[in-house]
C-alpha cells in the first residue's frame, strides 16, 4: 500500500473508526488483566472471548462487504473461506498438543489415532510449523477463490446463478468436511487446542493478546478494503456493480476485477477464520453450512450495503443481539427476535444502519446549509475540504 | 487478437454478408456495409430493422452466426470481446442512457479516460494534471463543468445522453457507434447535438443511429436505411428518403 | 397381498372353531404343550408351537392364529390358555369349550422375532389347504420361507389336490426349497429343485441356493450354474431398478421445487422461505390426519386427499400474506428478498416448533401409499409411485393454469413488462400476491406429499431449500420446464453415483458437476436467449 | 480536482465512524451488567439447544431437568437453598455452546450444567469447563474414547448398548451376517469401529460385514435399503446394526416399511431411535424391529411408575412420553444431588470428588453407581418396537454393566483404563503405567 493510497483512504469517518477499534483493542485487555477482577470496568475474560469472536465476525463482514457492497458480487459461500482459514489455524493447534492427546501419541492427533491412521495424511505436513500455516491461512482460501472465480466470472456467471454455485460451493465443503475419511475430524472437527505459539490458548494473557490481535486485524482489513475501494479501482468496481457491460465497453477487463476482489476478500475471510479459531476453541464443519453464509451477508446488509464500517458494525450488532436473546427467558423465543430483525431491518432501512444514518445526514446538512447564514455555511462544507487538502 | 498480415479493405469498418438469428428469428441478414476513414454515417430504419443488433455485433456483445467483420481492414472482430475492442478504439453509446448513476459527471468522464485500464494500473492509479486538464476540456464540450460534481444518475435525459457523448471523447475512440443520441432532447438540444457530433466526426469516424429525420437531415451525411437487417437503400437523406422501398418500409404497406 | 391377511384368517378360524366343539377332546402331550404357554419362556413357546402344529388337533390352527394377532392369553398361575375370538367369545385352548370369560390375571403370549418366524410357518403348514385362496398362496409362501422338512407332507398333499395356477407355483417352490435342504432327497430330486428355483429366478431362490449345504456334484454344478445366470439376470434389473429410484428421487426434487420455480424463478423473490411453506404443507396434513384420527377414523383412507387442497389454501393465504406484508415492498431489490425471507423462515420454523413442539410428528401412509409391489426383479413402494404421478399431475396442472388461464396470462404479462402491464389495465399488484400465492400453495401440496416419506419436523424445509434453489438454477430460472428437466436429471445422475460412489461422494460430486455446467451454460439448462436477456 | 470527487464518495460511505463504533461500545457496557449469582438460591445450568437441527431431541431434556429441579424444591431443595434453572439456547451451534458455557459459569456461577446431546457439542465446551473447573453431566449414550475430570457420562458407552446388542442378535437370533449402517459421523464411526472389531473377534468373516455411511438427514433411503435386502438374501440370517441419527430415522424406517423388510426376516436394532423418534413414525410396518437401551419406558418398576405419572402431571400430557436420555439425566441429577448433600458444598472440586461410588436408583429397579472413571453402571435392555410406538423388552442383561471409558476392542485404547479416584487421570496406561498426555 503505497502512501497517497493510505492517505485518500482516511476521511474523518475512518479515522475515528480506526480509533475507536484501536482504542478497544488496546483498552479492553488492558481492563481485564490489569484491574481486579470484579471491579465494574474490568471486563470479564468470557467477555474479551466473546468480543474477540465479534471482531472476526467484523473482519468477514468487511470482505462480504468489498465484493457485494462495491461490486456486486453476491456471495452465498463466503462462510467457506472463513472456515478454511479457521481448518489451516486450527491444523496448526492439532499439531501443537504433540503427546498431550489423551493417547499421547507425538504425531497423530487424537481422532486419527481412534480412526487407526497408521500415519498422517500428506496434506497435514508442514501444519506444525506456524509459517507454513499462517501462509495456508491465506493460500487454501485464496486459491480456491481464484479457481472459483477464474471459472464463474470468465464465463460471465452473474447474479443469482453466482450466488447459487457459491452456495452450492460451501455446500459440497460441509459434505466433504463431514466425511471422517476425509481427514479433518468429521463432525467432531478439530478441538481441546492446547498452545499457540508457546502460549497456552487458554490463559487469560493469551485470550487478551488473541483479541488484540484481532482488532489489529481488522484495523488492517479495513484499512485495505478502504484503499482498494476510495482507488480509482474502487471506481472501476463500482462502475462494474452499476452497469457491467458498460463498463466492458469502456475497455475494463471485469472479470480480472472480480475475480481480484474476490480473491482478496476470500484471504481477508480466511484471515477472520484463523483468528476465529483460537479464540473459540473449536472449527468443525458446520462452519461452511449455508446458513452461516447467508447469516453473514445479512450482518453487512443491517449494518449497511457498501459503508464498510456498517458491515462491521452489522456483525457485532447481529451476534450481540444473538447471544444476548439466547439466553434467559427469552431464549426460547429468540428466533423470533432474530427474523423479526432480519425483516425489519430490510422494510424499514433498506440502507442499513450506517446507510440510512448517512443520508440522514447528509439531508440534515443540507437543510443546515440551506437555512444558515452563507457565512457559517461556508465554514460547513469547507471544513470536509480541509480534510481533503492534507492529501 | 488475430491480425491479417495485409490490409484486406481500406474502409476503417468492413461488415460483410453477416447473419445473426436468435431462436430462429433472423435478426441480421445477409449485412454488408464499409465505412471509409473519417467519415459519417448515419443508420436509419423501422424498429426491429437491426440497427442496435448490428452495434451488438461490431462491439463484440453479439457473435454473428456467419459473415466478416474487420476494423481497420486488419482486426477480426467476431474473434474478440468488448473490452479487447474497446481497447482497439471503438466505443459506443447505447440507445438507452447508460453512464454510472452512483457516481459523479467527472468519476464517469474519469472512468472513460483512454489510459491504463488494468486492475494494477487502476488500483495504484493517481490523479495527473494531464487528466483532469483533458476532463475539464470534455467538460467544456459538453456543457456539464458546473455538474461536474453531481451524481450523475440526478442528471436530466438530455444531459446524460451529452455525459455518455462526453465519455465517448474522454475514450477518445477511432470510431464511434452512437445509437439514438437525440431521443428525447428538446430542439434546441437536438440541433446542438448535431453541431457536436459534426465537431466529434473532423477527428474521428462515426456511426449514428437515429430515427429523427431532420436530426439525420441536419447532419447532411451518407445514409443508409436497415430493414429486416439488411442493407434496404443508401446515399443522401434526399434518395434515401424518395426510395419506394424505403417509404413503403416506413409508411407500412 | 398381506396387509388384508388377518380378516380372512379371523373367518376361517371361526369356521374352524365350530368343527372343534363336535369333536371329543384329545388327551396327552397337546393338554401339556398348551400349558407350556403360560410359562412366559420364549422357548417353551417355541416348543409348544412345535407340538401343537404337528398335534393334528383341530384347535392348532385356532390356537396358533390366535396366538400370532396376540388373542392366545395364558394365566400364568392357573396355567390354563384361553382362544379369544375375533368376536370377544372366549373357548379353551386345551379342550376348545367355551369359556364365558377370561381371568384379568392373562395377559397375552409374547412372542419375538425368532417365534413369529416358527408361528409362520406353522400356520403355513397349517393352511396350505384352506378354502380362501389367498390365505394358501399365504401359506405356501411362508412354507417356501422356513422349509421345513416336517412340511413336506402337507406340500405334497395340498399339490394333488390344488387347482389355482399360481398357488400351485408357489407350491412347487416351496416343494423344491425343502427338498433341497433335505438330506435324503434323491439327487435327481434335487436336480429337479435347483430347475424349479433357477426358472423363479430372485433373490429368494438365490439366497437358497447359496445357503445350501454341501451336495452332491452334479447338484452343486446345476446350483453354480442357476447362480450365475440369476445374478446376471439380478444385474440387468439392478440398472432398471437405478433408474427407477432416480426418476423416484427426481420426482420428489421437482415436487418440493415447482413452487420455487415461480417465486423465484418467474417473480424472481428469493425466496429463502420456501422450504417452511411445504413444512406447513405437512404440517397440515398432520392436523388432517389427526382430526379424522379422533373423529372419523373411517375417513383416513382419503387424509392425503383431503389435506392437498386444505394444505394449498393454508400455505397460499400466508403467501399471500407474506407477499401483501413484506415482499411487495421489495420488488426490484431481490438480494433484499434474501434477507427478509431468511429472517421470515426463522420466525415460521420457531412459530411451528412452539406450536407443535420440536419433536417429529406422525403422519401415517394411508393404506393405497403403504407397501410395495414387485415388477419383475424390483420392488416399487407405493408411496413413491403415487408422488411421482402426483407431482407430474401437480406440474401438467400448473402448465395449463399458466398457459390457458386468465390469471396465468396476467402473471406472464406482468413478470415479462410489469408497467406495460399495468397500463394495460391489469391489477399488477393483485396478480403479484396470487403468484406469490400460487406457488406458495404448490409448495404447501409438496409437503403433503413429502410427509409421506421424511420426518414432519419444524427442520423439514430446511432440508429442501438448498435442492430445490440447486434444481430451479441448474434448470434455469423462469423455465417450467427447465425445472422438470432439471429435477429428474439430478435425481437420476444422483441415483447412479449413489452406489459407485456411496450416498456422501455422490451428492458431492452431483454439486461439483453443477458448479461445472453453470460455467458452461450460465444461465442453465435452459436458458432464453438474445437481446431480452440482457435488459 | 480529480481528488475531491473521490473523496466525496469515500467520504459519504464512512463518515459515520463514531456512531459505528460508540454503538458497539455500549452494547459490550451493557452485557458487562450481567446477573450475579445471588446467594439465597444454587444456579443449575441447563445448556440444551432449543432451536435448530437438535432442538428435536434436546428440548426434552431441558423439561427434564426443569422437572427434576421443581421436584427437587418441593422436596426443600438442596442444602437449604433452592435450586434456579438458567436456561440458555446454544441453538445447535457448537461455538455457541462453547460460548454459552463459558457464560453459564463465569457470569451466571452456576454450580453445575447439565447439557450437549451431540459429541461435537460436548468436545466444544470441554475445554471451557476445564479451564473454570465447573461440572458437565452429559447424558446421551456416545462412543466413548474419553475420561474428562469434569464431566460426568451419565448415557451408555458402546460396551453398554452395543456389545450386548450384537450378542443378543448372535446368540437368540442366530445372527450371521451383519449390516452396520450408520450417519457420517464420529458415533457411529467408533461404535461400528468396535462392533466391527468384535464380530471378528467372534469368527464373522469379512465379507459377511457391510459397512455403510450416509449424511446428517440422509432422506432417500431407497437405493441402500435396497442393498441391505440383497445384502441380506445370501441364505444367511442378517441383522442391520443402525446406528443412525435422529433426523434421518424416520424416512429410513418408512423406507424399510414400504419394501416390505420385516423384523422376522432381517431385523433392525438401533442405538439412537427411542420412544421420542418413534412418536414421529407409524409403527405398525415397524413391529419387532429392535432397539437397545438402559432404559425403556415399558419397563415394570415402581420407580419408573412413579416418574412417568409425575412427568405426564408436570408437562399437563398424559400422553407425553420417557426415554432414556432422561432417565440418565435423571440419575445424573439425584447423584449430583447426594454428592453435593454430602459434602455440603457445591464447590466443583469438593463434588468431583464425592461422585465417584455415589450410589442411585435408576428407574428400572437397579442402583446405579458412578464409577472412578466418571461413567455409571447400567443395565441393558433390548426391546422390539411394538405397534403402539413403544418397546417390549425381550432381553436383558442379568446384572449392571459398568461402562467402560475405553474401549478393549480398539487397538489405540485398550490399555487405557480413567481412574479419578486413585490414579487421578482419565486416560492412564495400564501397560506403561504412565497418565498420558493431558488427562489430568
Amino acid at each position: 500500500m503505497t502512501p497517497h493510497m493510505l492517505t485518500r483512504s482516511l476521511d474523518r469517518g475512518a479515522t475515528i473508526f480506526l480509533a475507536i477499534v484501536a482504542a478497544c483493542g488496546i483498552l479492553i485487555p488492558l481492563s481485564n488483566l490489569l484491574l481486579p477482577a470484579g471491579s465494574f470496568l474490568q471486563v470479564p475474560t468470557y467477555l474479551v472471548a466473546l468480543w474477540g469472536k465479534y471482531v472476526c465476525y467484523a473482519i468477514l463482514a468487511l470482505a462480504i462487504d468489498l465484493i457485494w457492497g462495491y461490486c456486486g458480487i453476491l456471495s452465498l459461500g463466503h462462510g467457506a473461506f472463513f472456515a478454511l482459514g479457521g481448518y489451516a489455524m486450527g491444523m496448526y493447534l492439532m499439531r501443537q498438543i504433540g503427546t498431550r492427546g489423551v493417547y499421547g501419541n507425538p504425531i497423530l492427533p487424537d481422532f486419527m489415532v481412534f480412526l487407526n491412521y497408521s500415519k498422517l495424511p500428506w496434506y497435514w505436513y508442514g501444519f506444525d510449523m506456524f509459517w507454513f500455516a499462517a501462509l495456508m491461512v491465506l493460500v487454501v482460501p485464496g486459491l480456491l477463490a481464484f479457481c472459483f472465480g477464474w471459472l464463474a466470472f470468465r464465463s460471465r456467471v452473474t447474479g443469482v446463478y453466482l450466488s447459487i454455485i457459491t452456495q452450492a460451493m460451501t455446500y459440497a465443503l460441509l459434505l466433504a468436511f463431514f466425511r471422517n475419511d476425509f481427514g479433518f475430524g468429521g463432525n467432531n472437527g478439530l478441538t481441546d487446542f492446547k498452545d499457540i505459539l508457546g502460549f497456552n490458548v487458554q490463559a487469560e494473557g493469551t485470550r487478551a493478546a488473541l483479541f488484540a490481535l484481532s482488532c489489529l486485524a481488522l484495523i488492517l482489513a479495513f484499512l485495505i478494503c478502504r484503499s482498494v475501494v476510495s482507488s480509482k479501482l474502487g471506481k472501476v468496481l463500482i462502475a462494474i456493480r452499476d452497469a457491467e457491460s458498460r463498463s466492458r465497453f469502456l475497455g475494463y477487463r471485469v472479470e480480472s476485477y472480480k475475480l481480484f476482489v474476490f480473491t482478496l476478500s476470500a484471504c481477508m475471510a480466511g484471515v477472520a477464520g484463523a483468528l476465529y479459531v483460537p479464540q473459540v476453541g473449536i472449527i468443525n464443519p458446520s462452519e461452511f453450512a449455508p446458513g452461516n453464509s447467508i447469516e453473514a451477508v445479512i450482518w453487512v446488509a443491517v449494518g449497511g450495503r457498501g459503508t464498510l464500517i456498517g458491515a462491521a458494525l452489522g456483525a457485532v450488532v447481529v451476534n450481540y443481539a444473538k447471544t444476548f436473546f439466547t439466553s434467559g427467558m427469552l431464549a426460547p423465543y429468540w428466533l423470533f427476535m432474530l427474523g423479526a430483525l432480519f425483516i425489519l431491518v430490510t422494510l424499514l432501512l433498506p440502507k442499513g444502519i450506517v446507510g440510512t444514518f448517512n443520508s440522514w445526514w447528509d439531508q440534515s446538512k443540507e437543510n443546515r446549509a440551506a437555512t444558515a447564514a452563507s457565512a457559517a455555511a461556508e465554514d460547513g462544507v469547507t471544513e470536509p475540504d480541509m480534510a481533503e487538502s492534507a492529501q | 487478437m488475430n491480425v491479417m498480415d495485409t490490409r484486406a479493405t481500406s474502409a476503417m469498418l468492413y461488415l460483410d454478408g453477416v447473419h445473426v438469428s436468435f431462436d430462429g428469428f433472423h435478426a441480421i441478414n445477409n449485412l454488408s456495409l464499409t465505412l471509409e476513414p473519417g467519415e459519417m454515417r448515419a443508420i436509419i430504419g423501422p424498429n426491429g430493422a437491426g440497427k442496435t443488433t448490428m452495434m451488438d455485433i461490431i462491439t463484440g456483445k453479439t457473435k454473428p452466426d456467419e459473415g466478416v467483420v474487420l476494423f481497420d481492414g486488419v482486426t477480426d472482430l467476431t474473434r474478440l470481446d468488448e473490452t479487447r475492442i474497446a481497447e482497439l478504439g471503438i466505443g459506443r453509446k447505447f440507445q438507452k442512457p447508460t453512464v454510472f448513476e452512483s457516481q459523479t459527471v467527472q468519476d464517469n468522464l474519469l472512468l472513460a479516460l483512454n489510459v491504463d485500464h488494468s486492475v494494477k494500473g487502476t488500483l495504484f492509479w493517481r490523479g495527473s494534471k494531464a487528466e483532469s486538464e483533458s476532463i475539464d476540456k470534455v467538460l467544456e464540450t459538453i456543457r456539464l463543468t458546473e455538474a461536474r460534481n453531481r451524481l450523475a444518475g440526478s442528471l436530466s435525459h438530455g444531459q446524460k445522453q451529452w455525459l455518455e457523448i462526453g465519455m465517448l471523447l474522454a475514450q477518445d475512440p477511432k470510431l464511434l457507434l452512437v445509437d439514438e443520441p437525440v431521443a428525447g432532447m428538446t430542439d434546441v438540444e437536438t440541433h446542438l447535438t448535431a453541431e457536436l457530433l459534426k465537431e466529434i466526426n473532423k477527428t474521428h469516424t462515426v456511426m449514428v443511429v437515429e430515427h429523427d429525420m431532420t436530426f439525420v437531415r441536419e447532419l447532411g451525411v451518407k445514409v443508409t436505411c436497415l430493414h429486416e437487417g439488411t442493407v434496404l437503400a443508401e446515399g443522401t437523406i434526399d434518395q434515401v428518403s424518395s426510395n419506394e422501398r424505403v417509404i413503403e418500409v416506413y409508411l407500412g404497406r | 397381498m398381506l396387509v388384508n391377511l388377518p380378516a380372512r384368517l379371523r373367518t376361517l378360524l371361526l369356521s374352524l372353531v365350530l368343527i372343534a366343539f363336535a369333536l371329543p377332546a384329545f388327551a396327552g402331550p397337546f393338554e401339556d404343550a398348551i400349558a407350556k404357554f403360560a410359562n412366559d419362556d420364549y422357548s417353551d413357546t417355541e416348543e409348544a408351537i412345535g407340538v401343537v402344529a404337528s398335534s393334528g388337533n383341530p384347535l392348532a390352527f385356532p390356537i396358533i392364529s390366535a396366538l400370532q394377532d396376540g388373542r392366545l392369553m395364558a394365566d400364568s398361575d392357573s396355567k390354563k390358555v384361553y382362544v379369544t375370538g375375533a368376536d370377544g367369545k372366549s373357548i379353551d385352548a386345551a379342550t376348545g369349550q367355551p369359556v364365558d370369560s377370561v381371568p384379568d390375571s392373562a395377559s397375552a403370549v409374547r412372542l419375538n422375532n425368532r417365534l413369529r418366524r416358527s408361528v409362520d410357518a406353522a400356520i403355513g403348514s397349517l393352511t396350505l389347504q384352506s378354502p380362501d385362496i389367498a390365505t394358501r398362496l399365504q401359506a405356501a409362501q411362508s412354507v417356501f420361507k422356513s422349509h421345513e422338512e416336517t412340511a413336506l407332507e402337507a406340500v405334497d398333499g395340498a399339490l394333488a389336490k390344488e387347482t389355482n395356477k399360481s398357488v400351485k407355483a408357489a407350491l412347487g417352490d416351496a416343494r423344491a426349497a425343502i427338498l433341497l435342504f433335505k438330506p435324503d432327497a434323491s439327487e435327481v430330486e434335487k436336480l429337479e429343485a435347483v430347475a424349479t428355483l433357477k426358472a423363479r429366478g430372485d433373490q429368494e431362490a438365490m439366497a437358497l441356493l447359496t445357503g445350501m449345504g454341501d451336495q452332491p456334484a452334479s447338484v452343486a454344478k446345476a446350483a453354480a450354474s442357476a447362480i450365475g445366470s440369476i445374478q446376471s439376470s439380478l444385474a440387468v434389473w439392478s440398472t432398471v431398478q437405478n433408474a427407477w429410484y432416480g426418476l423416484s428421487l427426481g420426482s420428489v426434487l421437482l415436487l418440493a421445487a415447482i413452487g420455487l420455480a415461480i417465486t423465484f424463478g418467474v417473480m424472481g423473490v428469493i425466496n429463502m422461505a420456501h422450504g417452511e411453506m411445504v413444512m406447513i404443507g405437512a404440517y397440515t396434513t398432520f392436523v388432517v390426519q389427526e382430526v379424522i384420527r379422533t373423529r372419523y377414523p373411517g375417513l383416513f383412507d382419503y387424509s392425503l386427499l383431503i389435506a392437498v387442497p386444505l394444505a394449498f389454501l393454508v400455505a397460499g393465504a400466508i403467501g399471500v400474506l407474506i407477499e401483501r406484508s413484506i415482499i411487495r415492498f421489495l420488488y426490484g431489490r431481490p438480494l433484499e428478498t434474501l434477507l427478509a425471507t431468511w429472517g421470515l423462515s426463522l420466525v415460521l420454523q420457531q412459530a411451528v416448533r412452539t406450536m407443535f413442539g420440536p419433536t417429529n410428528r406422525e403422519v401415517g401412509n394411508p393404506s393405497w401409499m403403504s407397501g410395495a409391489f414387485e415388477l419383475g426383479q424390483i420392488t416399487i413402494t407405493y408411496n413413491r409411485l403415487w408422488i411421482l404421478v402426483f407431482t407430474l399431475a401437480v406440474f401438467a396442472v400448473l402448465l395449463a393454469m399458466l398457459r390457458y388461464t386468465a390469471l396465468g396470462l396476467e402473471m406472464r404479462a406482468v413478470t415479462q413488462n410489469r408497467r406495460m402491464a399495468a397500463s394495460m389495465g391489469i391489477a399488477t399488484s393483485r396478480v403479484d400476491a396470487l403468484t406469490f400465492g400460487l406457488g406458495s400453495g404448490i409448495a404447501g401440496i409438496a409437503g403433503v406429499a413429502l410427509s409421506q416419506i421424511d420426518n414432519v419436523s419444524p427442520n423439514l424445509g430446511q432440508s429442501y431449500i438448498i435442492d430445490s434453489f440447486m434444481v430451479v438454477v441448474f434448470g434455469g430460472v423462469g423455465n417450467l420446464w427447465g425445472t422438470l428437466v432439471g429435477a429428474f436429471t439430478l435425481g437420476i445422475a444422483n441415483k447412479f453415483l449413489e452406489p459407485v460412489a456411496g450416498a456422501v461422494l455422490g451428492k458431492i460430486a452431483i454439486l461439483v458437476l453443477i458448479i461445472l455446467f453453470i460455467q458452461k451454460r450460465p444461465r442453465g439448462l435452459f436458458a432464453l436467449k438474445g437481446r431480452a436477456v440482457e435488459a | 480536482m480529480l481528488k475531491k470527487s473521490t473523496h466525496d464518495i469515500a467520504a459519504s460511505f464512512s463518515r459515520r465512524g463514531l456512531f459505528a463504533a460508540t454503538a458497539g461500545l455500549m452494547l459490550g457496557l451493557a452485557s458487562l451488567t450481567g446477573a450475579k449469582a445471588a446467594d439465597d438460591t444454587i444456579k443449575v445450568g441447563v445448556l440444551h439447544s432449543l432451536s435448530g437441527t437438535m432442538a428435536i431431541s434436546e428440548t426434552t431434556l431441558k423439561d427434564t431437568i426443569l422437572f427434576l429441579i421443581d421436584e427437587q424444591n418441593k422436596k426443600g431443595g438442596v442444602l437449604g437453598k433452592k435450586l434456579e434453572a438458567v436456561v440458555v439456547d446454544p441453538a445447535s451451534n457448537w461455538p455457541l455452546f462453547a460460548e454459552k458455557a463459558r457464560e453459564l459459569i463465569t457470569k451466571d456461577k452456576v454450580a453445575v450444567v447439565f447439557g450437549c446431546w451431540t459429541s461435537v457439542s460436548r468436545k466444544s465446551v470441554l475445554p471451557v469447563f476445564k479451564e473454570l473447573n465447573n461440572i458437565l453431566f452429559y447424558p446421551v449414550q456416545y462412543e466413548g474414547e474419553e475420561s474428562e475430570r469434569n464431566v460426568f457420562y451419565t448415557g451408555a458407552a458402546p460396551n453398554q448398548q452395543a456389545i450386548p446388542a450384537v450378542d443378543y442378535l448372535m446368540k437368540d437370533e442366530k445372527v450371521k451376517r451383519w449390516v452396520l449402517a450408520g450417519t457420517d459421523y464420529v458415533y457411529p464411526r467408533t461404535t461400528n469401529k468396535i462392533l466391527e472389531a468384535y464380530l471378528k473377534s467372534k469368527g464373522v468373516a469379512q465379507e459377511d460385514i457391510m459397512i455403510n455411511y450416509t449424511p446428517f438427514g440422509h432422506s432417500d433411503w431407497q437405493t441402500i435399503v435396497a442393498d441391505i435386502k440383497k445384502f441380506g438374501s445370501a441364505g444367511k440370517k442378517t441383522a442391520v446394526v443402525s446406528t443412525i441419527n435422529g433426523d434421518a430415522n424416520v424416512p429410513f424406517y418408512k423406507e424399510l416399511g414400504n419394501q416390505g423388510i420385516k423384523a422376522k426376516d432381517i431385523p433392525v436394532v438401533a442405538f439412537s431411535v427411542g420412544e421420542e423418534e418413534l412418536a414421529g413414525i407409524d409403527t405398525k410396518p415397524l413391529l419387532g424391529h429392535l432397539a437397545a437401551w438402559n432404559y425403556f419406558q415399558s419397563v415394570k418398576s415402581p420407580e419408573n411408575e412413579k416418574f412417568i405419572k409425575a412427568w405426564q402431571a408436570y408437562t399437563k400430557n398424559p400422553k407425553r412420553v420417557t426415554n432414556d436420555p432422561m432417565e440418565a439425566s435423571v440419575i445424573g441429577f439425584n447423584m449430583w444431588v447426594k454428592a453435593v448433600e454430602k459434602v455440603k458444598s457445591t464447590d466443583p472440586d469438593k463434588v468431583i470428588d464425592a461422585l465417584p461410588g455415589t450410589e442411585t436408583p435408576n428407574l428400572t429397579g437397579g442402583v446405579s453407581k458412578m464409577l472412578p472413571n466418571h461413567h455409571i453402571t447400567k443395565p441393558v435392555f433390548i426391546g422390539e418396537i411394538k405397534a403402539n410406538g413403544q418397546f417390549d423388552v425381550v432381553w436383558k442383561t442379568p446384572g449392571l454393566v459398568a461402562g467402560d471409558a475405553w474401549s478393549k476392542e480398539l487397538d489405540g485404547s485398550k490399555d487405557l483404563i480413567g481412574d479419578w479416584v486413585g490414579k487421578k487421570c482419565g486416560n492412564f496406561n495400564t501397560k506403561t503405567n504412565k497418565c498420558l498426555g493431558s488427562g489430568s
